[in-house]
């Protein structure tokens, strides 16, 4: 697929084998600026490795990542993140013996370098992009709080919120819903609308409820394979699909 | 004076080893003595000395690797202290000895060198065994003034006017053995070996340079291997391809045993080859096992089995002190002599203090020795010995087939460097 | 300045012509036999790496305990051997042809019951801190070698070996090869065949496979992991002590016999991938041939360093050892 | 002003500690010491220079090393070769074949100094060789290691193999090194004797001096960003990773950092002992300075100065009294060290404050006046900041 003008990220022809085994299998896909893309699939069907892929986190056997026209195979984990790639792990990780603010601070794009990071201060513009995105992610109040002390629910915020101090153009979540109460689910799609502004957003996810909400277009992947692709309800009226999900 | 003293001295370590009511006399006549020689007189550089007693350090590993070679050295020193004790000690002061444990860690050495002479300011130490362990402490010894009695063969290229060696230094102990071998087994190709350190190194380019300029023989092969060695496989195919006339092994601590037990199971045995060592003495035979060693020649100037009426006495008091299955080795044995050696030099001197006893010390004979008869030589501080080959019998002792005349200490020897 | 230490070490081969022995001065027929017999010490090295690495392997790549302590283990089955040798000469000379046999069997479950007590009363507290285990096991290592300093006396000991032991058979002249080093070499083989069909066949070997695959899980289908963890750290060290009693064979021992292996022992399961015995088998082998080999054309200590300095490399191009398999991660 | 006494004297706490043992290494030993023990300290001291690198390493950045006596040896050799140098002029090396050579060159008949010796005889290149050589290793060795993610134990085993080659190597190249002997009997810095009482006393309160002004610098660098990435790092590397650090450059800054540390204690170790050999670099002493990092408390700057004066201390008392005793001890320490205190003498110290602090809190008021800035006053002082 030639890349047009929209396209922020394209995969083609994407595989990785494990000891022969192909988790992911030729794998083309391509997403569009200000779209929130949601990949489903049953257990074992690939999911979090086309992440791993993109950003780095494993190396594919065969095929390319194109994220605006740039090719992210073989850049180390790092370069692929400063390129404007976020990446959120499915257990929230955040930095449990760190406050906040200090988890938010840490993840500012700035100070990066060995050297940088010696000489990083706390500059006003630091503290002010802090506060909106603390105020983004519903913890305003919680800046000094301790990461470990946080609700499940909010850790997850918190890992978005990391991932939003580093101003990605492309932002990958991991399940981001996954352990939260129907409140704290409202905030989240509200939160995913707000933040797909200027950026894309691929998302995996079970909850289809959830993934009906958000998904601007959805993605069905089967053995790391491609099953079906487009709108939420071309999807789940897809026999294929519904074959694999309720499985005979 | 002097010659009276030393005869006195004479008498009294003859009598040393005999009965007590002997003993006692003397002990009066010591403390008779201490009298003539008021502490402000003998001490005139702030040494541990009171009116009754002296002080001297022992500087020894009794923990770590070499705790194993330097026992026997502790155990003689205590053991010649002893007896000039009962012999109504020096100067008619009793000595009290300050062990330290250089714990085979060159570093540690240093540090109870500096607080033997810093803080318990001891009136000599006898001490050190490798030469790692000397060169360690040597600075501070020198710095300090203080007094080193050193037991241990080795390899020269050293005299410290702060350090006396009453063990052999190399050409004392190689050349004269070269020679015997050489005539003996008509030699004409040797192969060197030694563990990775100076000793066997120096000790080794001596004796190239003897093969090859005096005896016009041939090296036929150099090796090394760092202490503690286990594996000799390879050296062993080596010596097999060579098959030199005389093998030459300078093996130190360990490594010895799995060396001689090799040599044996890879069939290197007596019978068709020859094999001659200077760093096995009755000490590494004990671990070795006589039985790996049958019919191979040691280079020493002093064996246990050495017959004559001082060294009879010598191992008898060792034994009855130290246990009947007690070995002695070269170096128990010279250790044995420091303190006579410094005994006799400060009675000669008549103060403890280091310089004058320095001074004194030159050409002081001793006549009582267990290897029969040595002397200080007047400048070098090493001492004037004689060389035996012995050869290794199964049961760790070795038969005395060669003696040489008195041989002169040469630390630095010109056309061996 | 290289032309400078050229030019130093040139003049210092004058003097020293033997610091490494050109190639070029044997024969091809001598040149034959040193390698066939190279290849014999060879292997009575490797006979001794390998089965101290089989149970160092073990007890790292099944329960990752780092085990710095595993060398004492094998200075512990040789001086059981010791003992054994100086209670048959003492009171049952008869035995003395086959006690060796047995003192074998004796070293391998004295050293596996001493793993049993320190798994219990150290190593269970520290099961997932790999780095703490390294350093406790250092503090034990120094404990068990003053003990024997304590009790058997710093000098090494040697236990006497049947006759039949000793010498060695030569097929040619040139050739001679030390018959204790084939028996060891036997020994080996034997073992480590024996642990391939106990970790492969056996149903506790599966059970220890599984745990380390999945803990949690395996404890979730009754597998009882602490047991098969105390398991595997007595036959790691029961392995060890067999080591020892090899050693016995072509060394002599002292308290820190021990230590001198372990660093290479290391190195040799490091190299070969924690995770295979086929690895651990092929870097023994590798690294005790390349050790014996360069030891003839190089000078004793340098030979080894060669060695080290070619391992260190190696591992650092490839860090998980030459044959890991590629893991999802 | 503020931030920088902030950061450089870490708070109030942190300046009460740094009182406290400026306190007892400038006033209390050298007033209660004799000169010869006085010099022991300052030995000492020279390794709590590489414990405070293992801290940063070990207990910050979570890389522990079992090789710091490589880059503790390489300092110490390059100010020894220098050293040695200087001693070994023509006059007082006359009766060697080759005056003018190291006495163990000459005895390997040597007949001139090998290329790579001839810098060192310039100080200002030496001292900067201190620093620069391990630093320049540890840079190659950690850039290959972690840019591969070697860690944990694997990094651990593969630097203590590096320790043992280098033990190893130097023992093999006696011309080139002093092989087992090492590089002994150093006598003047440039025309100064070093072997004086009074040079002792300098040096050991140069090294204290150095210390204290390094502990000043780690708590300046891990207050800062650096502390709360290093925290993060050991917490979950990846996501680090993820947020566009390049943790390798992280980890092979640290590790370079402790290597230049140990490089410096290792001369300061030369000038204040006279000596450096193979037996300060090997896997034993390497291993050692691990256990007086994590005596001290593994994560904690001071904890390391006082792990390494108590070890050592210990080390040299039991050696003196009972040494058979002293090998069960240390294996001890490393066990009681692993098992039961895992944050060392810091973390007993944490916990015994807190244990007694209501009591104290009591005595407090009272005792106040009577011993100002004790250890006791201190804890106080931690009490309230």
């Amino acid at each position: 697929m030639i890349a047009n003008t929209n396209t922020q990220l394209a995969l083609s022809d994407l595989t990785v084998s494990f000891d022969g085994f192909k988790a992911v299998d030729g794998l083309n896909l391509s997403i569009e600026k200000d779209e929130l893309r949601v990949i489903i699939g049953p257990n074992g069907a690939g999911k979090t490795t086309v992440l791993d892929l993109i950003c780095g986190k494993t190396r594919p056997t065969r095929g390319s990542v194109k994220f605006n026209n740039r090719e992210l195979v073989g850049l180390a984990e790092h370069e692929i993140v400063r390129a404007g790639v976020g990446r959120k792990f499915q257990t929230p990780s955040i930095y449990e013996n760190l406050s906040v603010y200090e988890n938010l601070e840490v993840s500012f794009p700035r100070g990066r370098s060995v050297f940088g990071c010696l000489s990083f201060t706390d500059t006003p513009d630091v503290t002010e992009r802090i506060q909106r995105v603390a105020e983004e992610i519903y913890l305003k109040d919680h800046l000094e709080v301790e990461g470990a002390v946080l609700s499940h629910g909010q850790k997850q915020w918190l890992e978005i919120g990391m991932l939003l101090m580093q101003e990605p153009r492309l932002l990958m979540l991991d399940e981001p819903v996954a352990g939260m109460g129907p409140a704290e689910r409202e905030q989240t799609a509200e939160l995913l609308n707000r933040i797909c502004k200027g950026r894309c957003i691929l998302i995996i996810e079970h909850d289809m409820e959830f993934v009906s909400r958000i998904a601007h277009k959805v993605t069905v992947l089967h053995l790391g394979k491609i099953l079906a692709e487009g709108s939420m309800e071309q999807v789940q009226n897809d026999p294929q699909v519904i074959e694999v999900y309720l499985g005979h | 004076m002097t010659t009276t003293t030393s005869n006195m001295i004479h008498k009294i370590s003859k009598r040393a080893h005999v009965a007590a009511f002997a003993l006692t006399s003397l002990v009066l006549a010591g403390t008779a003595r201490a009298a003539d020689y008021p502490t402000a007189a003998v001490n005139t550089t702030g040494l541990a000395i009171t009116d009754t007693t002296v002080t001297v350090g022992q500087l020894h590993s009794a923990t770590g690797t070499m705790a194993i070679s330097e026992t026997g050295s502790i155990e003689a020193e205590r053991m010649a202290i002893d007896q000039i004790n009962a012999a109504g000690g020096i100067l008619g002061r009793q000595i009290k000895i300050v062990f330290e444990d250089g714990a085979s860690d060159w570093p540690t050495f240093a540090e109870k060198a500096k607080k033997l002479l810093e803080s318990d300011h001891v009136a000599s130490v006898f001490g050190c065994w490798t030469s790692a362990s000397r060169k360690a402490v040597l600075p501070v010894f020198e710095k300090d003034n203080g007094l080193l009695y050193y037991p241990t063969f080795y390899e020269g290229l050293e005299q410290s006017k702060n350090v006396y060696y009453t063990g052999q230094e190399a050409t004392q102990q190689i050349i004269a053995g070269l020679n015997w071998i050489a005539s003996q087994k008509k030699a004409q190709t040797f192969y060197l070996i030694g563990s990775d350190y100076i000793w066997p190194r120096t000790s080794n380019k001596i004796a190239r340079k003897h093969i090859e300029n005096v005896l016009k023989g041939k090296v036929v092969g150099e090796e090394y291997y760092a202490l503690g060695t286990t594996e000799f496989g390879s050296l062993i195919n080596k010596i097999k391809l060579k098959k030199p006339d005389v093998i030459y092994a300078i093996i130190v601590g360990g490594s010895n045993v799995s060396f001689y037990k090799q040599l044996k199971a890879a069939g290197i045995t007596s019978d068709k080859w020859t094999v001659l060592t200077i760093s096995v003495t009755e000490d590494e035979a004990l671990g070795i096992g006589g039985e790996n060693l049958v019919g191979f020649y040691s280079a020493m100037k002093y064996f246990q089995s050495l017959d004559n009426p001082n060294n009879r006495k010598f191992v008898e008091a060792f034994k009855a002190k130290y246990g009947e299955k007690s070995v002695i080795g070269d170096v128990t044995q010279a250790a044995y002599e420091g303190p006579w050696l410094w005994k006799m030099a400060v009675e000669k001197a008549g103060s403890f203090d280091v310089d004058k006893v320095v001074a004194a010390s030159g050409g002081i004979e001793f006549n009582e020795a267990p290897e029969g008869y040595v002397r200080i030589h007047n400048e070098n501080h090493h001492l004037w010995s004689k060389l035996r080959i012995g050869q290794w019998n199964a049961d760790g002792q070795c038969k005395v087939l060669y003696e040489s005349d008195l041989i002169e200490p040469n630390p630095f020897p010109k056309g061996y460097q | 300045m290289w032309n400078g230490i050229g030019r130093s070490r040139r003049k210092h081969l004058v003097n020293n012509p033997t610091k490494t022995i050109p190639m070029s001065q044997y024969s091809a027929s001598e040149l034959w036999s040193i390698f066939i017999m190279q290849g014999f010490s060879g292997l009575s090295l490797f006979s001794v790496l390998l089965l101290m690495a089989l149970g160092l392997a073990i007890i790292f790549g099944q329960m990752g305990v780092v085990n710095l302590a595993h060398g004492e283990f094998m200075a512990l089955g040789a001086y059981v051997v010791y003992l054994c040798s100086e209670v048959v000469h003492n009171h049952f000379p008869a035995l003395v042809p086959f006690y060796f046999i047995i003192a074998i069997v004796i070293a391998f479950f004295t050293a596996a019951l001493v793993g049993l007590l320190v798994e219990w009363s150290l190593i269970r507290f520290l099961y997932r801190r790999p780095l703490d285990t390294l350093l406790a096991t250092w503090g034990l290592s120094l404990i068990m070698q003053q003990t024997f300093r304590s009790v058997f006396g710093a000098r090494e000991v040697t236990p006497a070996l049947p006759e039949w032991l000793m010498g060695s058979f030569k097929p040619t002249d040139s050739i001679d090869i030390p018959i204790n080093g084939v028996f060891v070499m036997g020994l080996t083989l034997c073992l480590t065949a024996a642990v391939w069909l106990f970790m492969y066949r056996s149903r506790i070997g599966l059970h220890m496979r599984a745990t380390v695959q999945n803990r949690v899980m395996s404890g979730a289908v009754g597998i009882n992991t602490q047991w098969v963890d105390r398991f595997t750290f007595c036959l790691g060290c029961g392995i060890a002590g067999v080591a020892g009693a090899a050693f016995t064979t072509i060394g002599s021992t002292g308290p820190d016999s021990g230590s001198r292996y372990i660093v290479d022992t290391f190195l040799v399961v490091v190299f070969g991938g924690t995770t295979s015995l086929m690895g651990t088998i092929a870097s023994a082998f590798g690294i005790a041939q390349g050790q014996s080999i360069s030891g003839f054309f190089l000078e004793g200590t340098m030979g080894k360093v060669a060695i080290l300095l070619t391992i260190i490399i190696v591992l650092m191009i490839r860090p998980k050892g030459l044959f890991a398999s590629k893991l999802r991660s | 002003m503020n931030t920088l006494y902030k950061r450089l004297l870490g708070g109030k706490s942190g300046l009460t500690n740094l009182v406290v043992l400026a306190v007892l290494l400038l006033l209390v030993l050298p007033l209660s010491l004799d000169i010869f023990r006085l010099n022991l300290v300052g030995k000492y001291l020279t390794f709590a220079f590489v414990a405070l690198g293992l801290v940063l390493l070990w207990g910050k950045a979570g890389v522990l090393s079992l090789g710091q006596g490589v880059f503790f040896g390489l300092g110490g050799y390059c100010m020894a070769m220098f050293l040695k140098l200087e001693a070994s002029d023509p006059v007082s090396t006359k009766i060697q074949s080759t005056p003018g050579i190291p006495d163990f060159m000459d005895w390997n008949q040597f007949t001139h100094l090998p290329a790579f010796w001839v810098p060192f005889r310039h100080l200002p290149f030496s001292l900067c060789a201190v620093i620069a050589l391990p630093v320049l290793v540890a840079g190659v060795v950690g850039f290959a290691m972690f840019r591969r993610r070697v860690g944990g134990v694997y990094f651990a085993i593969i630097t203590q193999a590096l320790a043992l080659l280098l033990s190893l190597g130097i023992d093999g190249n006696q011309g080139y090194t002093g092989g087992r002997n090492g590089i002994t009997d150093l006598r003047t810095l440039w025309g100064w004797d070093i072997r004086s009482n009074s040079a002792q006393y300098t040096l050991y309160f140069a090294t204290c001096a150095l210390l204290i002004m390094l502990i000043m610098a780690g708590q300046w660098l891990l207050s800062g960003k650096m502390g709360k990435l290093l925290n993060a790092m050991r917490d979950r590397e990846d996501r680090v990773r993820f947020s566009g650090y390049d943790v390798s450059a992280i980890k092979v800054f640290i590790f370079c950092l402790a290597a230049g540390l140990s490089g410096l204690g290792g001369a300061l170790f030369v000038l204040q002992v006279g000596f450096i050999s193979p037996s300060l670099v090997g896997i034993i002493p390497s291993i050692e300075m691990v256990i007086f990092a994590a005596v001290g408390g593994r994560s904690s700057l001071y904890g390391a100065v006082y792990g390494a004066l108590v070890v050592n201390t210990a080390k040299s008392l039991f050696s003196e009294s009972l040494p058979q005793l002293w090998l069960f001890l240390m294996g001890g320490l490393f066990i009681a060290v692993v098992v039961l205190f895992p944050n060392g003498l810091a973390g007993a110290w944490e916990l015994g404050k807190r244990k007694a602090g209501p009591l104290l809190e009591k005595i407090k008021s009272r005792r106040r006046i009577l011993l100002p800035d004790a250890p006791l006053v201190s804890a106080f002082e931690q009490e309230k900041s």
